[in-house]
């Protein structure tokens, strides 16, 4: 095709988009929130390649669907997708776009959300960050405390190892916001327990990864006495000790997932033990209460709020003690599953002043 | 003609008229199902999210072009961007220290898969993936965590608008037109003669390598302008913010109608390739696909389109007995 | 008049070829000098290594009786050097106008583009050539779209474009026109007067003689002799060039075959965008050549007939069946062979191994389930094949790139007889080929037609034609345009048939 | 009349390492390498766990490498998404019951050679780059990968698959190694002792050629597309068996790396020259190198950087183009 006319016709569209933008560019902006109930609620979340991601959706969904029985609400709007930094700001636009009221969002970058955060803002939509708290001062974050989530598990394996005791980490994704949250805090945990951390590896909380990454590392240090993880993983690293025949000496910090408690549940015979802390899904119904309150005009009382994040509380720790009732209660879902729990209405009320 | 040129292998090439065609189609649907679709705030957002995908789609064309690809612009971008945040450091003053950070890592990323491509004869789909394992750790040595900020001024200039016209439209313009005025230099004249037959422009006294090493270099240039708008767009620095824009912008380049064997097409088909892919996001959103359909939708339309433009070979096959 | 240009002693090798064994040239400026050899001889690669895309061996090039070191096209430009090539160095998506160019853009400051002086330029460059064109100069169209000859007139003005004090054409008038051949005769006399060297390579030695002063004739890859061409004769020049083998009237004839009961492949009306209604008749045991000057749609209607081409009108018949020809893999099940034209891009797998290359046409034959190979009987098979053709080679594993030539081309006719086809096609067989090995696989022709298979022949070799022949076909624009009887196959005829007679004449 | 030209091939004197020798020699040196760095990197067990790991990406490469030989910038990027689904298709089916073991392993396998012949028809009659073809049907089986499961894989290997990949066998090695091994003298079988390799080989030599010599060009490439997402279909149901349970990018990250393992075995991606062992020697060295980079203490930021560099060596040994000049 001979080249002028093509570059005439892109020629052509460039510039017939450019008229059109410029004659309505002059119209008002998009009106977003402000009104009263029923309020339009968006959800972000930029990766769907865990089923933890799924459950925290549809656990979403579900107390939605009470708020819509009341006729507080009228319509979820869900922007779930595997997707980077700059499609999440698309898609947090795009519910800009579609006039909610307020948006949950469960972000991909700790920062780099800010520029679009403002943009919610001034168009009067609230935000609420989930699961990952973000540094924007135009956003609520509802979150649990994620340093304390480590520390849980972190001082039970230093109890395990004691004093001089050896470990090895397999840690999630090196530079990932959560993840030094959470490893910062452990580090010092097992600082002042004066354990030895020989050797830290990141398995990408992918449990693959990290069962391939906690078998290099046994190679290396067979004779570690204890293996902390994060969550994702802790099934893999178990499979790995478990096939090196090194269960009975090598304590591992667990999960409180379906999978790894099945694991937990079948080894408990051996004498096996491990913990599991929660790390809950539904702390995205904890912030759709929130953003219930908020929107009714509320605010949130002295105390309960530390500049902009809300802490919400672990909800529980499964150990030793309680497994057979955890098991009890979730053994019957899919491996995949991750045991939850979130604020009720009333405790989330509690916040507001 | 030779009679075997129909039983060669040639490369798919979407023609304009088919692009054009499908961002038409693409706007039409999305403002049908959108209802603010044109209001000033939906299109100066929507084009601020178009840019860094454009910018990475145009260094992306230009090294297609010279016969290559480049899988590690993603990861120039990251480095490029958090290089630049670290010195910007929220002041506007140090902005021309960081403009210029930006553009040096990014050339000096070009340069260095340049040199391995061009120089060392590697093999580019695995010559730049390796180097972007390169580029991505050393930008998470600059940057281990997220942080660094843009000053708010630049934020707020990039979502605004000069006379209606959103200040990201013409960040898009200003790529199309440092485009054309490449396309003005002898470079990229010698990018598509190298990538459309490289012994022939080789025997036309055409320096095949040291234009292979431009064409990279030229890439890592729109990597860091891809960097800059990221920037802009998120008001802050992260380690991994660029790596999914590779694989977009091969998309972007195919769907704009150049040849991925290279010398055929042109960056103007990409921009609004990288304008359609966003454009079908936007779609499936507002057109309330379900949830669990959307990347199923979102990557069949690609295909789709991508098949129209193969339905002509399958028409000039040879007739069945 | 002082010497331009003295070329001693160049070698070159590719893999098992010695395509060029101590070539030497000597010439003046302002001469028209001609390069001349059979196929495989040489002239070719001598010319490469004159443009720089060829590096040699060994051997010593002086330009102005300086030693000039010509390592890439650069360093030949830097020389004065220009070269048109068989393969066009046309890139078909630029314009015409940038084809001209290409490689030493006009430019404005900082390495911009100064369209208009090259427009002014390729305008300039092509204006000689004005009449070679039909309508205006194409100067804006992406040179792909033009015709072969308009796109070789391309080429030639690039060269010209570049104000070269040797210009190289190789083959530079294959694909023109009678019309456009003279306008590029004249721009060659105008350069000569203006003192450029001209080194011109052509079949078609009427050419060679309308144009040149003097001729340099190669032959397996070394310089036999320089004569001044006013001075020679046309039969002197032959025998420079092919050499003192035995006169093909010497040879006997393969008396014509017994015809009843053999198989016989009838084509009627065969038609494609470059066939024109082509229809003969051809039976077991006969020998059927396709003459005429080179690119008249002989190697066209091989591929026709092997199903690769697109037929727009007309039908062959294999013993009263209607023959598939849709494609390759059919043609190939009804007994049909194809040993192709260009050995190189269309007839072997130069990385894979001999055995492979051997083995791929037949395979199924042999294979359990026509998928499972056991590697004795491939390997027994090959070795058949490389005994029966006399193939030398080191090992049936090593990549058939390694072997010379003729064995190449031996072991692209072996893979087909494996496969015991009943019509074989045979484009240009001996293209490249030194003696010994021409002679072999003339052998292996006539015993292929010997028992009993059809054999249609395509040669640029006329001698091949005229030893090899029962009948000949001439070819011209597509068309037969003459049909020589067994007793009219000689090389005279050929030869006045093919090269004495200018195209468009009726013969 | 000269002495005609012809000669014996010249036998090459000095031998030269071959690529499967040279990154065989890369994996030894890499496994020394890890010894002197930290002690017992080189013990049997390790070497077994390493091997176990490298298993995965073997037969995910088995496939990457017929589409490579098959030329024409031949290349799958869906094998990594098309191994995830299998592996969710299969823990679903099967749901830990070994009785549903066989329907389960050949659904999923169904499914991936579905999606490859998609591949290859898109490839070969539609014209479409292979590079992007299988690009765009990343997000089509991340799409159905989403539809099927709504988001929640569930299911499990059944204890049968379990066994057969991580239960130890002879000389303690687990039973997915000689999986591997069986898997790999067919891919070798198949791409040396049967028409379809020779086809292969052919179409990826010189496409040209092949089709005048008769073989079914297309044919073969869909063929290759088909093979290619069924192998990875089969290294995600090992995966399975290895993890148990499935999640939904089980084996997303073995997209790029299959491509790395077979031109670092000495296939070129320009297709026609190679073969599976060099790739499966391949998938050892990558393996290795990442066990050595988990064990070396250099943090996250470095350890992607020295892949990257490691890469680019092991690419430059047996990865090169060919010069444009003669």
């Amino acid at each position: 095709m001979p080249r002028p006319s093509r570059r005439w016709r892109a020629g052509a569209a460039a510039g017939v988009l450019t008229l059109i933008l410029a004659a309505c560019g002059s119209s008002d902006g998009g009106s977003g929130g402000g009104g009263g109930r029923p309020y339009t609620i968006g959800l972000s979340n930029g990766f769907v390649g865990s089923e933890w991601r799924t459950q925290m959706v549809e656990g979403l969904q579900a107390a939605f669907a009470e708020y819509q029985k009341q006729g507080a609400v009228d319509e979820l709007v869900v922007e779930s997708a595997d997707t980077d930094v700059n499609g999440q700001i698309q898609q947090i636009r795009n519910l800009i776009n579609r006039d909610v009221d307020a948006i949950i969002v469960n972000p991909n970058s700790e920062t780099a959300l800010d520029a679009v955060f403002r943009e919610a803002e001034q168009q009067g939509i609230q935000v609420f960050a989930i699961d990952q708290a973000v540094t924007s001062k135009d956003v609520t974050n509802v979150v649990i405390d994620q340093a304390e989530w480590a520390r849980i598990s972190a001082k039970w394996l230093a109890g395990q190892v004691g004093e001089g005791g050896d470990i090895v980490v397999v840690n999630g994704i090196a530079g990932h916001p959560a993840n030094e949250m959470r490893w910062n805090a452990a580090k010092q945990v097992f600082a002042d327990a004066k354990v030895n951390v020989l050797s830290v590896a990141d398995g990408n909380w992918d449990q693959a990864t990290g069962q391939q990454v906690m078998t290099n590392l046994l190679a290396t240090y067979p004779d570690v006495d204890g293996v902390w993880t994060q969550d994702g993983m802790a099934e893999g690293v178990f499979r790995a000790v478990q096939a090196a025949d090194r269960l009975k000496q090598i304590k591992i910090s667990g999960e409180a997932r379906v999978g790894f408690m099945r694991l937990w549940n079948q080894a408990r015979a051996d004498g096996f033990e491990s913990i599991g802390v929660v790390n809950p899904p539904g702390g995205a119904v904890s912030a759709l209460h929130m953003a219930v309150n908020a929107l009714d005009g509320k605010t949130f009382a002295g105390g309960k709020i530390n500049g902009n994040t809300v802490t919400i509380p672990i909800p529980y720790t499964v150990d030793q003690a309680n497994f057979e009732q955890h098991w009890g209660a979730a053994g019957g879902e899919s491996d995949a599953y991750s045991l939850d729990g979130s604020l009720t209405p009333e405790q989330a009320a509690e916040y507001f002043q | 003609m030779n009679v075997l040129r129909e039983i060669r292998l040639p490369g798919v090439q979407l023609s304009g008229t088919a692009t054009v065609a499908m961002l038409v189609a693409a706007v039409v649907v999305n403002s049908a199902l959108q209802p603010n679709f044109w209001s000033a705030y939906a299109l100066t957002s929507n084009f601020a999210t178009f840019v860094p995908l454009v910018a990475i789609a145009v260094g992306q064309t230009i090294v297609v072009l010279s016969g290559g690809i480049d899988l590690s612009l993603g990861a120039q971008v990251t480095l490029s961007a958090v290089a630049a945040v670290q010195l910007l450091d929220g002041r506007l003053d140090r902005l021309p220290l960081a403009v210029a950070a930006a553009l040096g890592v990014g050339l000096a990323c070009g340069a260095l898969n340049g040199l391995v491509v061009a120089l060392l004869r590697l093999q580019p789909i695995v010559a730049t993936f390796a180097t972007s394992f390169v580029f991505s750790g050393l930008a998470l040595v600059v940057l281990p965590t997220p942080g660094g900020s843009v000053p708010i001024e630049v934020t707020t200039v990039y979502r605004d608008a000069v006379l209606g016209v959103p200040v990201a439209l013409l960040a898009i313009l200003g790529l199309a037109l440092l485009w054309w005025v490449l396309r003005r230099h002898r470079v990229l004249r010698h990018v598509y003669a190298v990538g459309g037959d490289p012994e022939a422009a080789y025997a036309s006294l055409v320096p095949v390598a040291r234009t292979r090493v431009l064409a990279y270099v030229l890439g890592g240039l729109f990597a860091a302008l891809a960097a800059l708008a990221v920037l802009a767009n998120t008001g802050s620095g992260d380690p991994f913010v660029g790596n999914e824009l590779t694989l977009a912008s091969v998309a972007a380049v195919v769907l704009g109608g150049t040849a991925l064997a290279g010398g055929r097409g042109g960056a103007g088909g990409s921009i609004l390739g990288a304008i359609v892919l966003a454009l079908v996001t936007n779609i499936v959103f507002f057109a309330d696909v379900p949830t669990t359909y959307r990347q199923l939708v979102n990557g069949a339309v690609i295909i789709l389109a991508l098949a129209l433009a193969g339905i002509p070979a399958l028409q000039k096959r040879r007739p069945a007995a | 008049m002082s010497t331009l240009l003295e070329m001693t002693g160049v070698r070159k090798r590719y893999g098992g070829v010695q395509a060029l064994d101590g070539a030497d040239l000597t010439a003046v400026g302002g001469e028209v000098h001609a390069l001349l050899g059979p196929n495989g001889s040489g002239k070719s690669t001598l010319d490469k290594t004159l443009a720089g895309t060829v590096v040699p061996d060994s051997g010593e090039i002086r330009i102005d009786g300086e030693a000039a070191r010509i390592g890439g096209p650069r360093d030949a430009h830097a020389l004065g050097v220009a070269a048109v090539h068989q393969q066009l160095s046309i890139v078909g998506d630029l314009t015409v106008t940038q084809n001209v160019v290409l490689g030493l853009e006009p430019v404005r400051r900082w390495g911009f583009l100064d369209h208009r002086a090259a427009r002014d330029r390729a305008a300039a460059a092509l204006e000689r050539f004005a009449a070679a064109f039909s309508g205006r100069l194409p100067l804006d169209r992406p040179a792909g779209t033009l015709g072969p000859g308009e796109q070789q007139i391309v080429e030639v003005a690039k060269a010209l474009a570049r104000e070269p004090r040797v210009l190289v054409l190789d083959e530079a008038t294959a694909s023109l026109h009678k019309e456009q051949v003279e306008v590029l005769f004249e721009v060659v006399r105008e350069l000569r007067a203006a003192g450029v060297l001209v080194l011109f390579t052509s079949h078609r030695l009427d050419e060679v003689f309308a144009l040149c002063d003097r001729a340099t004739v190669l032959r397996n890859g070394r310089t036999v002799g320089t004569v001044e061409l006013a001075a020679t004769g046309e039969d002197e020049l032959v025998r420079l060039m092919v050499g003192d083998l035995p006169h093909p009237a010497d040879l006997a004839v393969a008396p014509p075959p017994a015809g009843a009961g053999a198989a016989v492949l009838e084509v009627r009306g065969l038609t494609t965008d470059r066939l024109r209604d082509v229809s003969f008749t051809v039976r077991g045991g006969e020998v059927l050549g396709l003459g005429g000057l080179q690119g008249q749609g002989q190697s066209e209607l091989l591929l026709a007939l092997f199903g690769a081409a697109r037929i727009t009108a007309g039908e062959a018949l294999l013993d009263g069946e209607p023959l598939p020809l849709t494609s390759p893999a059919r043609a190939a099940r009804a007994g049909i062979a194809l040993v192709p034209g260009d050995r190189g891009r269309q007839g072997m797998f130069a990385s894979r191994p001999i055995q492979e290359n051997l083995s791929l046409a037949s395979m199924h034959r042999r294979a359990l389930g026509r998928f499972a190979l056991r590697a004795s009987s491939e390997r027994r098979a090959a070795r058949t094949m490389v005994d029966r053709l006399q193939i030398k080679l080191g090992s049936p594993a090593d990549p058939v790139s390694t072997l010379s030539g003729g064995n190449q081309q031996k072991v692209v006719i072996g893979k087909w007889l494996l496969d015991q086809p009943r019509v074989v096609l045979l484009d240009d067989p001996t293209k490249g080929v030194d003696v010994g090995a021409k002679e072999e696989i003339y052998a292996i022709v006539r015993a292929l037609a010997d028992d009993g298979a059809i054999v249609v022949l395509n040669s640029s070799d006329n001698r091949e034609l005229a030893e090899l022949s029962d009948r000949v076909l001439v070819l011209f624009e597509g068309a037969v345009a003459e049909e020589l009887a067994a007793a009219a196959v000689t090389e005279n005829r050929l030869v006045s048939s093919a090269l004495r007679l200018a195209p468009g004449e009726s013969l | 009349m000269s002495a005609p030209t012809v000669e014996a091939p010249r036998r090459v004197l000095s031998w030269r390492p071959g690529p499967v020798a040279l990154a065989g020699a890369i994996a030894v040196a890499l496994v020394i390498a890890g010894e002197l760095v930290s002690p017992g990197f080189a013990g049997y067990g390790q070497l077994v766990n390493l091997m176990r790991v490298a298993a995965f990406l073997g037969v995910i490469a088995i496939g990457q490498t017929i589409v490579i030989i098959a030329g024409g910038g031949g290349v799958d990027l869906s094998v990594g998404k098309v191994a995830t689904f299998a592996a969710i298709i299969g823990s679903r089916v099967m749901a830990g019951d070994d009785g549903d073991l066989v329907p389960a392993v050949a659904l999923a396998l169904a499914v991936a050679a579905a999606i490859g012949l998609v591949n290859g028809l898109g490839v070969t009659l539609l014209r479409i780059p292979p590079f992007v073809m299988t690009l765009g049907m990343i997000g089509v089986v991340q799409g159905l990968i989403l539809a099927y499961t709504g988001g929640q894989a569930s299911g499990r290997a059944a204890p049968a698959l379990t066994s057969l990949v991580n239960g130890r066998l002879i000389f303690d090695l687990p039973g997915l190694l000689f999986l591997w091994a069986a898997l790999g003298l067919l891919a070798v079988w198949l791409l040396r002792r049967t028409t379809f390799g020779w086809n292969l080989f052919a179409v990826g030599a010189n496409r040209t050629a092949a089709e005048l010599s008769g073989v079914r060009a297309d044919r073969t490439l869909i063929v290759a597309y088909v093979l290619s997402a069924t192998f990875a279909g089969l290294g995600g149901i090992l995966l399975l068996g290895y993890t148990e349970s499935v999640f939904l990018d089980l084996a997303d990250q073995y997209m790029l790396p299959s491509v790395a393992a077979v031109v670092i075995g000495g296939t070129m991606l320009a297709g026609g020259i190679g073969g599976y062992a060099g790739t499966a020697v391949g998938a050892i060295v990558l393996t290795v190198l990442q066990g050595l980079l988990t064990t070396l203490d250099i943090g996250g930021a470095g350890r992607t950087v020295v892949n990257g560099v490691v890469l680019l060596v092991l690419l430059s040994l047996y990865g090169r183009q060919r010069r444009l000049r003669s």
